[in-house]
């Protein structure tokens, strides 16, 4: 157990990110309402981007934009996890428009943001 | 009871019914739509008889949910629902520790010597300059080196912008006309309109060109400095955001519509496939791809990538504003 | 790891549960970007000042003025409003 | 490199373009473009397949002027050539198949959007297919994921609304759990490209390090993909989903989306974990699990259904936990045979979402059993298509279904003996129950009507007719082509190792 807390401390960054990525998927999965759902699910992305990034990263090095004179790979951190990263962030706010807009429309039709009574009055509608 | 429920609900979604009134969209009609954007105090008096409207609804609705949970729950669905709850927390928090015991075993943080930190990143780095021109590694890898994947991405931002408008675009004036539809949203967006406020203008008139040069500025050097078509791309469509915020639809409409919106995202994107295509064949037949990388970390160098980042900006800075104005009255 | 980076850390995820709890939407979405603006200062210390410039325009700009298009679009934002005024 | 080999890179990339260039046209030309778009990467295939069955082997095919660990790269064998093919047919023949339909169900104004997400499946599809690279696969996910539920909104009624919420956050869940999945796996190896990251799992696996993470990440990648696919514990958002969309909505999100997941996983376990590691990881009984229990409660789910479109929907649940089950079985004849199933389930089961829809038509637009009555007579085309893809799923002899049921059969023989039996027993009981509810809407569509039934005229479409007879041609004849499509597979595995 003492191990364990240990190398929690070690890992700490990554910890941090893993119960990030937590509460976003509980609040994602679990939250009835849509807005709420929505904001779990950006926080479960930058959570993953998180540790994504912690792992290009390497002490006392700086970032990767390169300067005269200094061309060894030693000096700079890792540039793919910030590619992928980049990448992540724009799939993640089309995302949330989409899910928005989504969410609009929705209101609009039943005047509730609670996703179980949205169910029940879809389920009432028929066909 | 169970059955009185049903059919109350089914006459009241009918349609895509909103609270609004026939007889109050129709008397909306009647005035000549120019007329419409001055008329303060007719909208005034319209809003306050709407709002009561809405939360008279809002409250006949919250009754009728209470009945339903009522109805639902006493038919065995509670435990059901409760088991299903249990069972979901649980999932959630065995992956959680799942997942924590998992990472203890991984690499530390920050050495050197992780598997992560190879030849690749280390011939990105070391080989970058020459083989690409940019001085910027992370451009340099996501515009050059792993193209396609932010071709895919850029793709992602076109979905997107689609599927936005199918949910919420509303349908063109028939004959000159507008339709109800229209005049309701039209109406809805009284509460964003700007009602001539002194300083947020006066802010908007200093910040927004400053905002645009330096967005502009980051899409230019996103081969020199950090930054890029995608960071630039948002700050220009946020300025765009602001600018509307401060002036409203009557400014922005005169230069950027539907088709402009169309335009300029369809440009953008065939000239990125255009330029991505030729490279992908060049590359995969082993022809010589003829571009010249230029002097890294000059203005004008590094091949492909500025002028793929002035498309991906150009993208994103359409996308990030068709996403505001979609939402907010539902047309651009 | 500096100092600053478990500091950041630790406001991040205090921020994520209020934001997770919080009963108003606003609220919520306040605090959201504000552990955007804390998610690209984090990135700052991480050497990756592409993402720090990406998430301030994308994640505390574009994204929190989405959520708040839309709360006022689903006059969410009033109904607290109106709630208090019927007490 | 020939001509031919870039068969791949001109697909992904003319569908793309084709998305592209649709929103600056009329509904009209957007509908005839993606059509056409879909009939040239069928043609393209054809062109394809050949040279592959030739071909020993696979390739790579660069994208851009950099080798295998630092640029991206696709990379196309005999497995994918087969699947391509066949799922590229099944969304040439939806979107023919269903346009009459589409047009009267679909905002005229916002059909244009439609065919885009139409063309972005196609291109997704293809993508998942052939990428070699873990991070593109991500972001095709995704453009997937988005187009898909597009597709499931186009009919914009609450019931489709509401299931594309439950679909986007269940997708969004799935993404989340793949894409830390793939972080791990960046994390352990370095590498994005499948080959690389083979080759560092081998040695980790020989010298036995990171044992668990590994472990981790193929239930990572599993959980992500059966909650995409919509299996078992997960499947509450697909009847809803299904069985309320345009019925070419239905028939390319049934087909050719799920399916292009579920390859994408099978390549994964090949190409990036390889087969070996597989083989001996205590994850692949989840999979197992997850099979049988969506093979035997999907079958349930749709005996109890009351409307036939949801009942082909939960009809679905059960197929995909074939698949499911046989690839957790963990040989290679399984594989082989869950491919073989995955093309015979992909162009049936769009037929029977299909041929569902003029069947409520010629029915007063009832999707209910009791007024289906008859149908079968008053549709004469579309009553016969369900009735031969609704033998085929059941295993009736000389059809694909019978095919892949006793490929099923013979590969869950290999298996140890708990697993034999239960695999066994398993695909005995669906099957029965698969036979009883399909036989039963078969008869049903050839019974008397009701007393009180009132005959509505309806309008009948030429080319639905059409579309539907090839596709009950197709479905009649791969049976007899089902040795050919087994070797092809099973070389096609071998090359993917």
């Amino acid at each position: 157990m003492n191990g364990l807390l240990e190398s929690l401390w070690t890992h700490f960054d990554v910890t941090v990110a893993i119960l990030l990525f937590g509460i976003g998927f509980t609040t994602l999965l679990l939250h009835q309402n849509l807005i709420k759902k929505i904001i779990g699910l950006n926080i479960m992305d930058t959570a993953v981007f998180l540790f994504l990034t912690t792992q290009g990263f390497i002490t006392d090095r700086s970032a990767p934009i390169l300067k005269e004179g200094a061309e060894a790979a030693a000096g700079y951190v890792n540039p793919i996890p910030s590619g992928l990263v980049l990448t992540g962030i724009v799939v993640s706010v089309s995302v949330t428009a989409v899910m928005l807009s989504l969410t609009i429309r929705l209101f609009r039709r039943y005047h509730t943001l609670e996703i179980d009574s949205m169910t029940l009055m879809m389920k009432g509608e028929g066909d | 009871m169970k059955k009185k429920i049903v059919d109350r609900l089914r006459q009241r979604y009918a349609g895509d019914q909103s609270p609004l009134d026939e007889d109050m969209i129709s008397s909306l009609g009647e005035q000549p739509p120019e007329l419409m954007r001055t008329s303060d105090e007719a909208y005034e008096a319209l809003e306050h008889v709407h709002e009561s409207r809405v939360w008279e609804a809002v409250r006949q609705e919250r009754d009728m949910y209470q009945q339903i949970h009522k109805w639902s729950y006493s038919s065995g669905l509670r435990l059901i629902k409760r088991v299903y709850t249990t069972l979901a927390v649980l999932t959630c928090g065995g992956i959680i520790l799942f997942l924590l015991w998992t990472v203890n075993m991984l690499p530390p943080f920050g050495n050197p010597n992780n598997p992560d930190n190879n030849e690749v990143a280390a011939r990105y780095i070391e080989q970058g300059p020459e083989e690409t021109g940019a001085v910027n590694m992370v451009a340099g890898m996501i515009l050059d080196y792993r193209a396609f994947d932010t071709f895919g991405e850029t793709t992602v931002l076109f979905v997107a912008a689609c599927s936005v408008l199918f949910l919420l675009k509303l349908n063109d004036h028939k004959d000159g006309k507008p339709t109800s539809a229209w005049l309701e949203a039209e109406y809805d967006d009284r509460h964003h309109e700007p009602k001539n406020d002194q300083i947020l203008q006066f802010a908007a008139r200093l910040l927004v060109p400053i905002i645009l040069l330096f967005g502009f500025y980051v899409i230019m050097n996103g081969h020199i400095s950090p930054g890029g078509g995608f960071s630039g791309g948002a700050i220009m469509g946020a300025g765009l955001i602001l600018y509307l915020n401060a002036f409203g639809f009557q400014k922005t409409e005169r230069f950027f519509t539907y088709n402009t919106f169309r335009w300029i995202t369809f440009g953008s994107l065939i000239t990125y496939a255009g330029l991505k295509s030729y490279s992908f064949y060049t590359g995969a037949n082993h022809l010589g791809s003829g571009i010249s990388t230029g002097t890294p970390g000059a203005l004008l160098s590094a091949g492909f990538i500025l002028p793929l980042n002035i498309c991906v900006g150009l993208v994103v800075m359409c996308t990030m504003y068709t996403f505001y104005t979609l939402i907010r009255k539902g047309g651009i | 790891m500096s100092v600053l980076t478990v500091i950041v850390l630790g406001f991040l995820l205090s921020c994520a549960i209020a934001t997770c709890l919080a009963k108003d939407l606003l609220v919520s979405v306040i605090i959201f970007m504000a552990y955007s603006l804390l998610m690209s200062i984090l990135w700052m210390l991480l050497q990756s000042p592409d993402l720090a410039i990406t998430e301030a325009a994308v994640g505390a700009g574009v994204t929190s003025i989405l959520f708040f298009i839309t709360l006022k679009k689903l006059h969410a934002i009033k109904v607290k409003h109106s709630e208090e005024k019927d007490r | 490199m020939q001509l031919v080999q870039n068969v791949p890179f001109f697909s992904i990339m003319l569908s793309m373009i084709a998305a592209f260039v649709s929103p600056m046209l009329g509904r009209r030309a957007a509908k005839w473009l993606s059509v056409g778009l879909a009939g040239a990467v069928v043609c393209l295939h054809i062109w394809f397949l050949p040279f592959m069955a030739g071909f020993e082997g696979s390739y790579t095919y660069m994208m851009g002027h950099y080798p295998a660990p630092w640029g991206n790269e696709l990379r196309a064998g005999l497995l994918e050539a087969v699947v391509a093919l066949a799922l590229s047919a099944v969304m040439l023949l939806s979107e023919l198949s269903g346009m009459n339909k589409l047009q009267r169900q679909i905002d005229p104004q916002k059909q244009v959007f439609f065919y885009v997400m139409c063309d972005l499946v196609l291109a997704g599809m293809l993508a998942l297919i052939y990428t070699n690279d873990l991070f593109t696969a991500y972001v095709f996910i995704e453009i997937l994921a988005l187009s898909s539920c597009a597709l499931m909104m186009a009919r914009q009624v609450g019931h489709t609304m509401v299931a594309s919420m439950r679909y986007m956050i269940m997708s969004l869940l799935g993404s989340g759990l793949i894409l830390i999945a793939i972080c791990l796996t960046y994390n352990l190896t370095g590498h994005l490209l499948m080959e690389n990251i083979h080759d560092v799992i081998a040695v980790y696996a020989r010298d036995g390090e990171y044992a668990l993470p590994i472990t981790v990440i193929i239930g990572l990648f599993i959980a992500g993909i059966a909650i995409k696919c919509g299996v078992f514990p997960f499947h509450m958002w697909l009847p809803d989903a299904y069985g309320y969309s345009t019925s070419a909505a239905s028939a390319v999100l049934s087909s050719v989306v799920s399916k292009s997941y579920f390859f994408l996983l099978v390549k994964i376990f090949y190409r990036v974990i390889g087969i070996d590691v597989i083989m001996s990881d205590m994850a692949l009984n989840l999979m197992l699990v997850l099979g049988v229990l969506s093979m035997i409660l999907g079958s349930i789910g749709a005996i109890r259904c009351l409307d036939i479109r949801r009942m082909v929907a939960y009809s679905s649940v059960s197929q995909i936990g074939y698949l499911f089950a046989w690839v957790g079985l963990g040989s290679t004849i399984g594989v082989a045979a869950a491919m073989f199933h995955l093309v015979v389930h992909a162009l049936c089961k769009s037929m029977l979402f299909l041929s569902v829809s003029p069947l409520c038509d010629a029915s007063g637009d009832s999707k209910r059993f009791e007024d289906l009555r008859g149908a079968g007579y008053r549709y004469v085309i579309p009553g016969l298509a369900f009735s031969i893809g609704a033998m085929s799923l059941v295993g009736i002899p000389i059809l694909g279904g019978f095919f892949s049921k006793i490929f099923f059969a013979e590969a869950a023989l290999f298996g140890t003996r708990w697993i034999r039996v239960a695999l066994l027993a398993s695909l005995a009981l669906s099957t029965l129950l698969n036979a009883f509810y399909f036989m039963h809407t078969v008869l049903t569509l050839y019974r008397k009507p009701k007393d009180n039934f009132v005959f509505q005229p309806f309008q009948k479409s030429r080319l639905t007719t059409a579309t539907l007879s090839a596709f009950g041609i197709i479905n009649l004849f791969i049976g007899f082509f089902a040795k050919d499509i087994i070797r092809f597979i099973t070389t096609g595995i071998e090359n993917l190792a």
